[in-house]
């Protein structure tokens, strides 16, 4: 079942979330059944710093049409600085994906703690909704450089 | 520098006459170069706010758009409580929302810009290069003059408009006082509400505040008030007889102006500072002092004489004026 | 007729006047500081506590035939000591703005002092204290008010002939005009 | 080739109503390495983990993935079963298809789709998971308690009594905290000094219990089980080996400053014991007061002493221990009402005065010996007014929340005062009376019935007329401003965490929360446990608490600590970083980033394509990481990685995307 990219087409979005905060916030969305689209998959990682940039590209390589990276605000980390580094990598990621073509807002990086629960649901319908009109991302994606050799837009 | 764009406001040219005259003779003597602001109209001062909240922020505003067409650059000083909040309310407003300018820019048909800022007299006062001029400028010390100083509640409040940290203790009138050699008390009313205009529309409910500030002074050993605004000066000097016998009290506590101590410790008369027309009667309990101080000054030149004879005669400071 | 709290349909005007003080009334847990500091409360009807508290219930009625938003110094002591930063003042200044404006009053000197002080304004531009003073006596009927005083005036020199008054006088009559009925501006 | 079997819970109808369980199971067979799938109403059930098991063994299974509810959930039960079976508990992946998807979708084509999506990404995870094992570490048996107050020494007595050695570190040069200093207590009015020295004298008894009072911790490294501390003991000035506390010294020292435990109703000499049953009962000399220690003169105690126990060169000395556990218990301390409350006086009326003011009033080891005294004329004061809430439940000017024990210690007050002087009359200005506790609301009926006149509504103003305090408040049950014109005002202050809070925390790597109280790891269910292993915490430095929760909480804190170092060996968790020393580059990135210090730069011999060589390499100390993997993205040859989390599992969920 690959991922068709026809008008009907539903973005795919990847979320990296942190165990402690954001991933508690969306089981506690999911206990007050709030509702938010599909085309969000989830990534537990132990602490939001854990994830590599390395991670993002390759997820923009397989066809996902927008990131979230998301963990606790900065001063609740459980483990202390660990968000400090998350904000600093990603504004630094955000440029890069810029410099390569890519719409900012297709990688977002957003704080929401374990009872944000109205937040995560907020920002998961806010994104997917963006992403949708941005359209289906062809950058890097290797489906694409496959089919037509040009490569760019 | 000493120039400032001065906003009398409608009391200066009537019922605050000495504080005008005491005001002009210090401003005189330190060398302060006040620029009248030409053709100003009233602040609308408690009536404006009451009737419509735009009305109230347009008045103002005409004043500064006034001053800073013919003072341009300067900071308007005024010395009544209400237009410095009236004044203070419309720069305040103008510049927490350029919607709001706009639209007092419309109302007043001129360009407000809202730039001066607005100083009360004891901001002016407590301006260092003013206080240091006062300092050279004393000849006499009131010493021995107890005085409990009186802000009114405009000069202090609201904290957001006036900038003041302390509303419930501010210190600055005392500190002017300070340099004339009178002594300032600790006391509590010192920002309490006179009652302002409600002494003439509602006067049996706000006659009591009168009351309660002359007893809070005289229970911590006020000699006298001295105030900086013309409406707390009125209510409380006029009607001080009227609450001696309302409340068959005996309180005894002259209210000056503070100018008008500033004027007296700076070799001023009654004449030049005022004193001898107030409603309560206050000329005598200035003249003991400084007679009571001039006569100690004589008594040391004198002593200083017997010690080393060479010394030439006492300073006889100027003669206490009538 | 009972208080049905449901239906007050003052609600609509409190969340406005409230808005437009930039005040939350919710947050006002009636600790009474305002009550307990305010100089003139002897002689309210209705306590500032419990005119926040009539906002918060939208009972807009009670507060406009009260007294209290018409003796209210406008002295700010209450908005100082508010624990939870209510501007309590603006917000008495805003009832009675609104009460005016429907018609009511509940202390007809009040009004009238500052209406004839606005007429003041709007004929010389600078209000005439001692002729203010005066024409208040007059309308209010207190005639006598203050009158023990007018001899030491005299001496004092405050009643002087001479009016002092604004040279541009249509630009005040403009401000008036254009602010009262709400005019041009609203 | 692994052998993935794959099981789909209905959760009853939580997800099989809103996800096609067995079209998810259908499709799991289709994915790479799945060997068996299949779903039931209730995985985590007994009968569900039996069938489980009973796969294992039928299909030969190495790793599994349940696709149920969320992990944080019931890893931990799903891992203890595998616990029972051929395969490693961590041989288990969990993907999330309830509060992540039944529970937050409603279209039931889409849901399903996504339910497949998240378990291929789990069944392409686990293919690459490894078998680990807890790592075990060694735990020093002794415990250090930060504060001597109730709190302190309680936890103190309880590990003690376990039979382990306790430590108990004091700044002050006495313990016995806050509660000494009360007169009594509520709601059984006991004398709180005859409830409170016993423990104290017990303690500093205790064979296994090491007082060290004037001492404040200094430095804190280490991990749970292997604290390394840092201790600082100020200069005493006394030696309190030879010191046999007569007391001589103190009789003879001329000089006389305010004392603080007397709230600053009373003086003190300069060589002091802050009160009569101080523990220990040896004097210190306070460097600022001591006319010897400030310019020279006197040194009257030396000369007084039989013993020579005075030593003026004395200096604060540092010694390092090894604890196990750390219990903070530094206690609270009265907001600075003087700056918050300047129209309350601001402090110049003598007759305003806190609440522990008045404790050490009516208190028989006080200055007054008990008798209730205006500190300005030192008469008997008739009228009496008891202001509550100054600084709490005040945004804008103190704190914003309620400090819990002040209802029943200003109802106590009222009682007090009401019995000691006849006829007087005692005013409580409260906003809300809240008597949470057992025998508390009891306890406030009585003290209405002795007399004392409850007024609801906040005072605004205090200011001093004649002799007499005028109170201005509102009583807002009549709606008319009241005055009352009071002999005596006492204020009910606010409690703020102790000074050194904020520091201390920093030191032992724990939170604080916007006030700056310590914070707990989970307000409900860990409420005397923090974010970090080993170290506890109980009474008011974690929030506002009277004395009863204080001592439950404590006696809560040294079960936490004696179940800890109840095993010789503590387990760790095994998802911790983990470094292959042949691709690092000892580039030291990873060293200063973690936030647990856990990694240090080690010398390592190894082959570099065939010769010996030796160089320095990054090394991870696994009882110190706790796994966030912050490293793990840093590093840039990738040669850290995170056990259970390793970047090919994750990039393999990733890729899973496109499958």
């Amino acid at each position: 079942m690959s991922v068709k990219k026809d008008s009907s087409w539903e973005p795919v979005i990847l979320a990296f979330c942190c165990n402690w905060c954001t991933y508690t916030g969306a089981d506690t969305a999911g206990l007050n059944r709030m509702k938010y689209p599909e085309n969000v998959r989830v990534i537990r990682v132990p602490c939001s710093s854990r994830v590599n940039p390395q991670f993002i590209l390759r997820a923009f390589q397989k066809g996902a049409d927008g990131v979230l990276v998301c963990g606790c605000h900065p001063g609740d980390c459980h483990y202390a600085t660990g968000n400090y580094y998350t904000r600093r990598r990603f504004m630094l990621m955000q440029r890069l994906l810029e410099y390569n073509g890519i719409d900012p807002k297709r990688f977002q990086a957003k704080w929401i703690s374990g009872s944000e629960a109205a937040k995560f649901r907020d920002t998961v319908i806010k994104v997917s909704a963006e992403i949708k009109a941005l359209g289906p991302n062809t950058k890097f994606a290797e489906g694409y450089y496959a089919q037509n050799e040009g490569g760019n837009e | 520098m000493m120039k400032y764009s001065y906003f009398p406001g409608c009391s200066m040219d009537s019922t605050a006459v000495t504080y005008k005259k005491s005001f002009e003779y210090v401003a005189d003597k330190i060398g302060l170069e006040l620029f009248e602001i030409p053709d100003w109209n009233c602040c609308g001062s408690t009536a404006a706010h009451t009737k419509n909240e735009k009305m109230a922020l347009a008045l103002p505003a005409r004043n500064i758009a006034l001053s800073e067409e013919a003072n341009p650059g300067l900071d308007i000083v005024t010395p009544c409580a209400a237009c410095y909040s009236r004044l203070a309310y419309s720069t305040y407003a103008a510049r927490n929302s350029e919607e709001t300018r706009k639209e007092i820019e419309d109302i007043i048909e001129m360009n407000f810009k809202a730039e001066p800022e607005i100083l009360n007299f004891l901001d002016l006062f407590s301006d260092p290069e003013v206080k240091e001029k006062c300092r050279e400028k004393m000849v006499r010390s009131l010493k021995g003059l107890k005085v409990a100083c009186y802000y009114g509640c405009l000069m202090s409040r609201p904290r957001k408009i006036t900038g003041e940290e302390n509303p419930e203790n501010p210190m600055k009138m005392d500190a002017i006082i300070e340099m004339t050699g009178a002594e300032t008390i600790e006391w509590d009313f010192k920002t309490e509400c006179c009652g302002a205009s409600h002494q003439v529309d509602a006067p049996k409910e706000a006659r009591p505040l009168i009351e309660k500030i002359f007893r809070n002074a005289a229970a911590n050993g006020a000699d006298a008030i001295v105030t900086a605004c013309p409406l707390c000066n009125m209510n409380l000097d006029m009607r001080e007889e009227e609450i001696n016998k309302l409340y068959s009290k005996k309180y005894n506590i002259p209210v000056f102006q503070f100018t008008e101590l500033l004027a007296v410790a700076m070799g001023a008369g009654a004449e030049q500072s005022g004193i001898h027309k107030h409603f309560f009667p206050a000329f005598d309990r200035i003249n003991e002092v400084i007679r009571a101080n001039w006569e100690e000054e004589k008594k040391k030149a004198k002593e200083e004489a017997k010690k080393n004879p060479l010394a030439d005669g006492p300073i006889v400071v100027g003669k206490a004026g009538k | 007729m009972d208080k049905i709290l449901n239906r007050e349909e003052g609600r609509l005007l409190a969340e406005r006047i409230a808005k437009e003080a930039g005040v939350n009334v919710r947050e006002c847990y009636q600790c009474g500081k305002c009550s307990a500091g305010c100089p003139m409360a002897d002689s309210f009807d209705l306590m500032p506590r419990q005119v926040i508290h009539c906002l918060q219930l939208g009972d807009m009625e009670e507060i406009f035939k009260s007294k209290s938003i018409w003796l209210c110094a406008s002295c700010h002591t209450c908005s100082e000591r508010c624990p939870h930063e209510i501007d309590v003042a603006t917000l008495m200044e805003k009832c009675r703005i609104e009460a005016q404006a429907k018609g009511y009053c509940g202390q007809e000197d009040v009004k009238l002092f500052n209406d004839i002080f606005t007429e003041t304004i709007r004929y010389f531009g600078k209000s005439q204290e001692v002729i203010l003073e005066g024409a208040y006596n007059v309308a209010s009927g207190h005639l006598v008010q203050d009158m023990e005083n007018v001899p030491k005036m005299l001496k004092k020199g405050i009643l002087r002939p001479e009016m002092n008054t604004v040279r541009d006088k249509d630009a005040i009559k403009k401000i008036m005009e254009k602010t009262e009925e709400g005019g041009a501006v609203k | 080739m692994a052998r993935i079997g794959v099981f789909i819970c209905h959760c009853g109808t939580n997800i099989a109503s809103v996800v096609d369980v067995e079209k998810v199971a259908k499709a799991a067979m289709q994915m790479p390495d799945v060997v068996f799938a299949t779903d039931y109403k209730y995985m985590c059930s007994e009968p569900g983990q039996a069938m489980i098991k009973e796969a294992i063994i039928e299909q030969k299974l190495d790793r599994i993935v349940i696709a149920s509810c969320s992990p944080r959930m019931h890893e931990l039960t799903f891992r203890k079963m595998l616990k029972g079976t051929t395969i490693n508990p961590y041989m288990l992946e969990i993907a999330n298809i309830r509060e992540q998807c039944a529970w937050v979708h409603t279209d039931r084509e889409k849901a399903t789709a996504k339910a497949i999506g998240l378990v291929q990404m789990a069944v392409a995870k686990v293919a690459k998971n490894k078998p680990l094992s807890a790592g075990t570490i060694p735990i020093t048996k002794k415990a250090l308690v930060i504060g001597g107050g109730i709190a302190g020494i309680q936890a103190a007595l309880d590990i003690a009594d376990c039979g382990y050695d306790v430590t108990i570190v004091e700044k002050e040069p006495s313990i016995g905290g806050h509660m000494v200093m009360l007169d009594k207590t509520f709601p059984t009015m006991d004398c709180s000094a005859c409830i409170s020295t016993p423990k104290m004298v017990e303690a500093n008894a205790h064979p296994n219990i090491t007082l060290k009072t004037s001492c404040e911790v200094e430095k804190v490294s280490g991990y749970v089980g292997n604290f390394e501390v840092t201790i600082k003991e100020k200069a005493k000035y006394v030696n309190h080996d030879l010191c046999t506390g007569c007391g001589l010294c103190q009789t003879k020292c001329p000089t006389k400053v305010t004392s603080e435990f007397d709230q600053g109703m009373s003086k003190r000499s300069a060589i002091y014991i802050p009160f009569a049953q101080a523990v220990p009962s040896k004097p210190v000399i306070d460097a600022n007061a001591c006319l010897k220690l400030k310019d020279g003169k006197c040194g009257i105690c030396e000369k007084v002493c039989p013993i020579g126990a005075i030593n003026y060169q004395d200096e604060e000395r540092f010694t390092t221990e090894q604890f196990g556990a750390i219990i903070v218990a530094i206690g609270y301390e009265l907001v600075n009402w003087e700056e918050m409350y300047p129209e309350y006086g601001g402090g110049k009326y003598e007759d305003v005065i806190t609440g522990l003011q008045f404790e050490r009033l009516v208190n028989a080891s006080g200055p007054t010996e008990g008798h209730i005294l205006r500190p300005s004329n030192g008469k008997e004061p008739k009228d009496v007014v008891i202001i509550k809430c100054v600084g709490s439940r005040d945004p804008k000017k103190g704190k914003s929340y309620c400090s819990r024990a002040c209802c029943m210690a200003s109802a106590k007050h009222a009682h007090q005062i009401l019995d000691k002087i006849p006829n007087s009359r005692v005013y409580v200005f409260y906003m809300d009376v809240r008597t949470p506790g057992k025998g508390y609301e009891e306890f406030y009926d009585n003290t209405r019935k002795d007399g004392a006149q409850y007024i609801r509504g906040r005072v605004s103003k205090i200011y001093k007329e004649g002799s007499k305090l005028i109170v201005k408040g509102e009583d807002s049950l009549l709606a008319k401003p009241v005055t009352v014109e009071a002999d005596l005002v006492i204020l009910a202050t606010a409690m703020e965490p102790a000074s050194g809070a904020y520091e201390l925390a920093g030191k032992l790597g724990i939170a604080v929360d916007g006030d700056n109280w310590i914070t707990e790891a989970h307000p409900k269910l860990r409420p005397v446990e923090t974010q970090t292993n080993g170290i506890y915490l109980c009474g008011t430095c974690q929030g506002p608490k009277d004395i009863p929760d204080t001592v439950a909480q404590a006696s809560a804190a040294a079960v936490k600590v004696a179940a800890l170092f109840s095993h010789d060996e503590m387990e760790t968790s095994p998802m911790v970083s983990s470094v292959d020393p042949d691709k690092c580059s000892g580039c030291g990135f990873c060293v200063d980033l973690c936030p647990y210090k856990a990694i240090s730069l080690v010398e390592y011999a190894g082959r570099d394509n065939g010769r010996k060589v030796t160089k320095t390499v990054a090394k991870v100390n696994e009882g110190l990481c706790q796994g966030c993997g912050c490293c793990n993205a840093i590093c840039r040859t990738g040669c850290i990685d995170l056990k259970g989390f390793t970047n090919e599992q994750i990039l393999k969920e990733v890729d899973a995307l496109c499958l």
